[in-house]
């Protein structure tokens, strides 16, 4: 509650007026926490608590509900997350062709473990179960975009490109 | 016309298909040759290794590995001469013969493909092709000639078994929520495809998603719904956008919405996208999930048929379920129970991967032996090693050795050797992989995707795992078999839903198969694949290293010492094992020792 | 009401349709054991203690959830099933803290109890065990989620009882917890402290945390009464030890409220035996103070001034306020000390406040 | 009540007005949630956001003291849209024409004005009241502690009259009693203008009853009320006074009258656990026992009366308040001559119609809900049923008349009281609750931020709220719970006891006090 500048016209932050556009697309439907809490999730980066507590507010629902769903779901996040989200397929077919050392690679070049981002919210380092790119094994994503063939000087390389 | 077909499925987009696109575009219309040469970009050939694939028509010449700088030399010989760009082709592994059209590849003149037809061979993002290749025929077909009874009869004569998991009749399925009351019903497709190792439902949703809409069109006519949802995981952003465009299309043209096709059938189909959680896989806990919570499997009975989302009848299959279903209206049930064996009808998808040549989908009559589709299609095992067990199933499946080599591969022969058809990911393994380590990888997935709700699964996985975790690092005891094998058949008999019955699988399979390496682990501290890090030592041969220093450079622990052109060696303290070196020595002077040859080291 | 007619090991059993197995072989006597089952709320199938054999079905199908079917034939006790049990029970074991010595829930701990049932000395799969801090960050509530087996009871109470939902399943796997908003302490979060948590707990994850070190659940001598707070007429029990109110827990046949509880009905009693309490008749003295007095000579001087006001002023200048905390007994008596004995009707009491 | 507890649950729109559910009976709110999760519609009517407020599909948040004016407006519509129910008003009513009359002007544009509520709001609230399957009224001191509280009151049976929204399972008109056995203390005649089972102490012939059975002749006028007691102990016609289980010094309005009555009493007598405020005026104070040391019965706001029962002695000489009151009458002349709590209930029941086939052996287990007039009958879940008790149900025209105390220029505010979840009246037991008093151990008064910054203040500022009876000095809280204009805080904190500031002015009927509304003004201390 703002009680120090009365005068002051009221400050919309652009980030929950798009949060408010998600709400009133979900209103009403069945089901909705999912995609609004993905929704939020791009719009914020990450479910900062406050966002977690608007939508509970908004769809009705317990905060716990909320955060019980944000915790199960591996997509979602409570910390901020690096510019570029780095995952790294550890599927059967990448796992046989060695993504346990192109995880390595990356946890050294970038000195974080897996599911950490670094201090310059630059990358953020994740496994994900499969791709569903096997023929190109072993994967990773950059964000949207899909490396395959990897090895460890790859990996250094497609790095570089992201600086 | 001319068609140049480009692939534009996720392997090959990571491949550089879409700058080779662009290339071509601009070149064609720098030679004016635009008006004539249609470029079209497909979905997934199932040959992502060879990508990015381009496929000239007509005269169905298959270009692999193209790159941007191939380019002009397309172009200029095959599409102003229609010459051939030899050097684009693709070379039979073994042979090395090259291949010109497409078709007459080992890799796909062996395959029967239904569902993967359309796959590569049509632009997913525009309705007319689907359209041209009888596309909606099936659909149209059922609303004006057929009852839903008729329907239903049709696709239970058909013999189709839901290509997810356990292979549950289709048709009997659709009978149950088709007799279930209830004026409210869903259709539901899933596409959480999340076996490791399985892409095949990515590859249809990109490569040929009306097939997919239509199939579920014709089950939500045939049961009585009117509402459908596609859950499609987190991880296929290129899938959704496809069926978003099909779906916006089908709405356009009267495929879906209101009084579909004027025959007063309605339909609206929504996307769900989830969230990143392996068990939603699992059908209860997959409509849990749509319902917006956390993914957990309920019980069953009552089965979705009977309460599914939001308590109301709902009919769940999986993506090739569904996309074999067109085919079947189209040509009638009967044709489509002529493919495979008695009690396996049509086809199958394989995802094969792992250290088989010809990595990629492969589509196949039921029946067909295991050793066909690794050697024949999938070209045998690569840098000519040895064939040691495929993994088939997924997580939930098992690990066959070579000695099953020749079983048909159908629902009920794969179950009886302890495995599963799954979703169908054949991931092949040779003599470097531990069958301990596989095991401990698929049980490090289990539980780690285990939604955490029943005690076998969330408890019992995270005690089998760490009691494979011991044996892989050398600190295992004969009891832990034993143990393991009593953890494995409750957990099997107990745990609430498919995951968690499944998760023992890979340990039950290779204890049967592969027991001798879980005793050589514990017994004698031996690795013999030399796999598991704790159980190995790496080593140069004095007589074979010629001091190139090229191992020296490479290793980042400097753990290798030696002077230029005099023998290396390695210092096991500093050692990481990451194996980089093996990879530089050219002259194979590097090994890893395990068990007894260990003690060279310490000499 | 149709029936089915069932064999749970050997013994026909007829129930209505809808029973589960669960509850068809309690019918007949038969104990199986459960961690998340209770009859008040809803049955996730989760712990899977309850597992049983029946012919013909695929797996051990957990009984709490299976619905008893005509011509069954249900095995309760198995060698399958109790060595089903036995795992179970032993994994639920290999992480949980081996504390029974001092854990307040010893005794009517259900864990405890199956474990001694089957013979369960010991987890036989040593691994990693949860280590999670205490939340004692509230006076009421002490939560040891390293006690937690994860039957969700408490989490169904919450939502399907107190309808308030603070807690839920949060993470998943080996790592899923039952967790606040943002997993604070209990104390940081919007619990009201009824307590119904602690109600359902089976072991001793949640514990009062006035009653601990007051005695052992066997020491206790439960009293059922009524809660002296607000009018809903909640069903409590009295937890006494050596005279002394140490406690107050709830029951299941509590009429109004069943298990449900507030949080004075529940954690509200420490007034009963608190050193302010009035242990003598007072009388107050010329300079304004009191003295003890025994009660005949308190009553003789009650009695000696009312009855004098009433000689000289009349009945009516006396007057009763008589009260909404006392029984219907006491208030029948003043009601009849005003009228009868004091001779007017100025009785009244805070009705209206 | 006129429902059970449990059938709140079954209900298909509740109306709760002017009461804070969450907080006063927290156990019987979950039969709200309940409700809701079934599908009810909820609709709060409270000037205070209060969690129920927040649960329900509709919160108004009329202005205080304002309910008539909602209430009448709900009955307007109701009667002007057709949607009163002809067949139970016929059949089972008298008045009708007259409250049809009394409402006629009253439009929800009308009450709009007044209540702050926004007409379409009431048209819709009154519509779903009226068509629900089963629409249920819960209320509290939110509408009763204003002096035209009886009017409230019969504003609301008003309104379940016209819809028949009464009578039937899960639907009626629900007082939800605030505390053990207040109940119970009316039941039993702890009333000035009658007997137990409300019976009249002015009508001959149950006086008769009585005088038969006591044995003595009885009083034929009724008496005081608890407000009255202390105007007349304060002008001096009530000389002694005999103070149970009370503590009016804070519960009570106007806290300097009331000291200076008690101090003025000749002879004041006050039984109790605790040395209260009160108990700190008497002349001789009386130990008694706790609920915990003592057998008995209690009656809950659903009538069900249950049984007591002794777990622990009482410490010291303390005694069950039944036996201190058999000692002052047998040294009063008049034996008292009990073996113990059953027999007493042997009498409740012989006097009592309502509880005539109540004994202690049938209380084993769920208890009964009277009335239970026969030792077969089964007890009462639900009240008027078939007919109403005096027969056919009475309408009352009842009029909107503004709180006895506005705000002006000099109290610009008003001032609201209440009770919150972790205390319980004035303390005397929840504040020695070891739990209770460490999470709550302060109290605060809720002011809007709009005020706060009118007055300068800052959540945590420790405030000065004065009325034209009194002062006190409490912590402010910022919220916007309250509506702009509005305080609230509870009288459990002797510390801060707002009772103070609050007003005597009372209903003419009922007597209640206007607790729910007083004016006062606002400034930061320091």
């Amino acid at each position: 509650m703002c009680q120090c500048c009365c005068s002051a016209e009221p400050v919309v932050d652009p980030k929950a007026q798009k949060l408010a556009g998600v709400f009133s697309k979900y209103r009403g439907e069945k089901g909705a926490l999912i995609p609004v809490l993905q929704a939020a999730q791009e719009i914020y980066g990450y479910l900062p608590k406050e966002v977690l507590e608007s939508i509970a507010r908004e769809l009705k629902m317990p905060l716990s509900k909320v955060y019980g769903v944000v915790t199960f779901y591996a997509q979602f996040h409570l910390k901020p997350r690096g510019r570029y989200v780095i995952r790294v397929c550890q599927g059967t077919a990448c796992h046989v062709r060695g993504a346990s050392q192109i995880m390595e690679a990356l946890q050294e070049k970038l000195a974080i473990k897996d599911g950490e981002t670094t201090t310059d919210l630059k990358f953020t380092l994740e496994s994900v179960a499969c791709l569903g790119a096997c023929g190109l094994a072993p994967v990773m994503m950059v964000n949207d975009e899909t490396h395959g063939r990897l090895t460890k000087d790859v990996v250094l390389k497609i790095l570089e490109q992201y600086e | 016309m001319r068609r140049v077909l480009i692939c534009a499925g996720t392997g090959c987009v990571a491949s550089g298909s879409r700058k080779v696109t662009a290339r071509l575009k601009e070149e064609l219309d720098r030679q004016g040759l635009a008006e004539q040469i249609k470029v079209v970009n497909t979905g997934c050939h199932g040959f992502c290794e060879q990508g990015p694939i381009v496929i000239v028509e007509p005269g169905d010449i298959f270009y692999c590995q193209v790159q941007e700088k191939d380019v002009p030399d397309i172009v200029a010989k095959t599409l102003a001469n229609g010459e051939v760009v030899d050097r684009l082709l693709f070379k039979e592994p073994g042979s090395g013969q090259a291949v010109t059209r497409y078709h007459d590849i080992h890799f796909y003149a062996k395959q029967q493909r239904l569902v993967l037809k359309n796959c590569g061979h049509i632009d997913p993002e525009n309705l007319d092709e689907y359209l041209a290749v009888e596309g909606y025929e099936g659909l149209k077909r059922a609303l004006t000639t057929m009852t839903r009874e008729q329907v239903i009869e049709e696709v239970k004569l058909s013999g189709l078994r839901g290509r997810g998991g356990a292979g549950f009749p289709t048709g009997v399925k659709w009978e149950f929520a088709y007799n279930s009351p209830g004026d409210k019903k869903y259709v539901v497709c899933n596409a959480d495809e999340g076996d490791p190792g399985a892409f095949m439902d990515r590859s249809i949703l990109e490569g040929d998603p009306h097939a997919v809409i239509e199939g579920m069109l014709i089950c939500g006519y045939a049961i009585g719904a009117d509402e459908g949802y596609i859950y499609v995981r987190a991880e296929y952003p290129l899938a959704t956008h496809r069926l978003r465009v099909a779906i916006a299309q089908a709405t356009d043209r009267g495929y879906l919405g209101e009084n579909i096709l004027g025959t007063g059938f309605n339909f609206k189909l929504k996307i769900k996208e989830g969230a990143g959680a392996f068990v939603c896989g699992e059908e209860t806990a997959l409509l849990t999930s749509i319902e917006g919570n956390r993914g957990m499997p309920r019980v069953r009975p009552p089965f979705p048929a009977v309460k599914g989302i939001w308590e109301k009848p709902t009919n769940i299959n999986n993506v090739e379920t569904f996309a074999n279903v067109p085919v079947i209206l189209r040509k009638g049930g009967s044709w489509y129970a002529s493919i495979g064996t008695e009690r396996s009808k049509g086809t199958k998808v394989f995802a094969l991967t792992g250290k088989i040549i010809n990595t990629g989908l492969a589509e196949v009559p039921m029946g067909i032996t295991m050793r066909e589709i690794i050697f024949d299609i999938g070209g045998g095992i690569q840098k000519g090693k040895e064939f040691k067990a495929v993994q088939i199933g997924g997580p939930s499946g098992g690990c066959l050795p070579k000695e099953l080599l020749d079983l048909p591969v159908d629902y009920d022969s794969l179950t009886q050797a302890g495995a599963m058809m799954g979703s169908g990911g054949l991931v092949v393994m040779d003599e470097t992989t531990c069958m301990v380590d596989v095991a401990r990888f698929f049980l490090n997935f289990t539980q780690k995707e285990s939604c955490g709700k029943c005690t076998p699964c969330r408890e019992g996985t995270k005690r089998m795992l760490e009691i494979l975790t011991r044996i892989t690092e050398g600190k295992g005891e004969m009891t832990d078999i034993e143990r393991l094998e009593r953890l494995a058949k409750v957990v099997k008999n107990t745990a609430l839903c498919g995951l968690g019955q499944t998760a023992p699988n890979p340990i039950l399979t290779t204890l049967r198969y592969f027991r001798d390496e879980y005793e050589a682990h514990i017994n004698e501290a031996s690795c013999p694949a030399r796999v598991c890090k704790e159980l190995i030592t790496y080593w140069i041969h004095q007589e074979k290293c010629n001091g190139c220093t090229r191992c020296a450079r490479s290793c980042a622990s400097s753990a290798i010492a030696g002077a230029a052109k005099q023998p290396h060696s390695i210092d096991p303290a500093k050692c990481s094992k990451c194996g980089v070196c093996i990879e530089k020595c050219r002259q194979g002077a590097i090994v890893k020792l395990t068990g007894k040859e260990r003690q060279l080291v310490k000499h | 009401m149709s029936t089915v007619t069932l064999t749970i090991d050997g013994i026909k059993v007829t129930v209505p349709e809808g029973t589960t197995v669960l509850e068809a072989a309690r019918q007949a006597g038969i104990a199986i054991p459960t961690l998340c089952h209770d009859p008040e709320l809803s049955a996730p199938g989760a712990c899977r203690l309850c597992v049983v054999e029946i012919q013909n079905m695929r797996n051990l199908p957990a009984s709490c959830v299976t619905t008893a079917a005509e011509g069954m034939v249900v095995s309760t006790c198995s060698e399958t099933v109790v060595e089903a049990r036995r795992t179970i029970l032993e994994l639920l074991l290999a992480n949980h803290p081996e504390d029974c010595l001092t854990c307040a829930k010893s005794g009517e701990c259900a864990l405890q109890d199956y474990a001694y049932q089957y013979g369960v000395r010991k987890a036989g799969f040593a691994g990693e065990r949860h280590d999670y801090p205490l939340d004692e960050s509230n006076p009421f509530i002490v939560r040891d989620l390293n006690k937690c087996i994860l039957c969700g009871k408490c989490v169904r109470a919450c939502d399907e009882i107190q309808g308030r939902t603070v807690i839920n399943f949060a993470f998943r796997g080996f790592a899923t917890k039952v967790a606040t908003p943002m997993d604070l302490p209990l104390g940081e979060s919007d619990c009201v402290f009824c307590g119904s948590c602690i109600s359902v707990c089976p072991v001793g994850a949640l514990t009062p945390k006035q009653m601990l070190g007051t005695g052992r659940v066997w020491e206790m001598r439960k009293v059922r009464t009524i809660c002296p707070y607000c009018g809903t007429g909640c069903t409590i029990e009295l937890n006494v030890k050596d005279g002394k109110v140490v406690g107050i827990t709830s029951t299941p046949e509590g009429t109004v409220n069943g298990r449900a509880l507030c949080v004075k009905g529940r954690f509200g009693y420490n007034f009963i035996h608190h050193p302010d309490r009035l242990t003598a008749p007072l009388i107050k003295q010329p300079d304004g103070s009191f003295r003890e007095a025994d009660w005949d000579e308190a009553i003789a001087l009650v009695a000696e001034k009312f009855g004098a006001i009433k000689t000289a002023h009349g009945s009516d200048a006396l007057a009763v306020m008589a009260s909404a905390r006392c029984t219907n007994e006491d208030n029948f008596l003043a009601n009849k000390l005003a009228r009868a004995v004091f001779g007017t009707n100025n009785i009244d009491h805070c009705a209206r406040l | 009540m006129t429902n059970s507890v449990k059938e709140i649950a079954g209900a298909d729109f509740i109306l709760a007005i002017g009461t804070n559910t969450t907080e006063t009976h927290p156990v019987l709110s979950l039969q709200i949630r309940q409700a809701v999760k079934k599908g009810a519609t909820l609709v709060v009517a409270d000037p205070r956001r209060t969690e129920l407020a927040v649960l329900a599909e509709t919160h108004i948040q009329q202005r205080p003291g304002s309910d008539l004016a909602l209430l009448n407006a709900m009955a307007h519509v109701i009667i002007a849209e057709d949607l009163w129910n002809r067949e139970f008003v016929q059949s089972r009513t008298e008045g009708f024409e007259e409250v049809k009359a009394a409402v006629a002007n009253c439009t929800p544009e009308w009450a709009a004005e007044i209540t702050g509520v926004p007409a379409e709001t009431i048209r819709q609230v009154a519509r779903g009241y009226a068509t629900s399957p089963r629409s249920t009224i819960l209320y509290t001191m939110g509408i009763t502690q204003h002096i035209c509280g009886t009017d409230n009151v019969l504003a609301i049976a008003n309104l379940a009259l016209l819809t028949g929204q009464i009578g039937r399972e899960s639907t009626g008109v629900n007082p939800l009693r605030g505390q053990n056995n207040v109940q119970g203390a009316c039941d039993m005649g702890a009333l000035p203008n009658v007997y137990p089972g409300y019976q009249p102490v002015a009508d001959g012939a149950v006086r008769e009853k009585f005088e038969r059975a006591w044995g003595v002749p009885l009083s034929p006028n009724p008496g005081l009320t608890v407000g009255e007691m202390m105007d007349a102990a304060h002008h001096g016609s009530l000389k002694g006074m005999y103070i149970i289980g009370e503590n009016p010094v804070l519960s009570d309005p106007h806290q300097q009258h009331v000291r200076e009555a008690l101090e003025h009493l000749e002879f004041l007598v006050v039984q109790d656990i605790f040395l209260t405020e009160t108990a700190q005026l008497a002349d001789v104070v009386l130990p008694a026992a706790s609920f915990a040391e003592k057998d008995g019965t209690f009656a809950n706001t659903e009538r069900r009366v249950q049984r007591v029962r002794k777990a622990v002695e009482s410490p010291g000489l303390a005694l069950p308040d039944w036996q201190i009151f058999a000692r002052v009458a047998n040294a009063m002349g008049y034996p008292f001559n009990y073996s113990g709590p059953e027999a007493i209930m042997a009498e409740i029941a012989a006097l009592t119609p309502q509880y005539g086939g109540i004994t202690y052996p049938r209380l084993e287990g769920d208890g009964l809900q009277w009335p239970c007039p026969s030792h077969d009958h089964p007890g009462t879940r639900f009240l008027h049923g078939e007919k109403f008790t005096r027969g056919l149900g009475k309408f009352h025209a009842v009029s909107h008349i503004p709180p006895a105390e506005v705000p002006d220029t000099e109290y610009p505010l008003m001032l609201s009281t209440g009770r919150r979840l972790m205390h319980y009246h004035t303390g005397t037991m929840t504040r020695r609750a070891r739990g209770l008093a460490e999470f709550y151990p302060s109290e605060h008064l809720e002011v809007h931020p709009e005020d706060a910054l009118r007055y300068g203040i800052k959540d945590g500022d420790l405030v000065r709220v004065t009325s034209r009876r009194g002062q006190i000095e409490i912590q402010a809280r910022v919220t916007e719970m309250v509506q702009p204009g509005l305080v609230f805080t509870s009288f459990h904190f002797w510390e801060a006891a707002i009772n103070a500031l609050t007003n005597t002015a009372r209903d003419p009927k009922a007597k209640i006090p206007e607790l729910k509304v007083c004016a006062v003004k606002l400034e930061r201390v320091g």
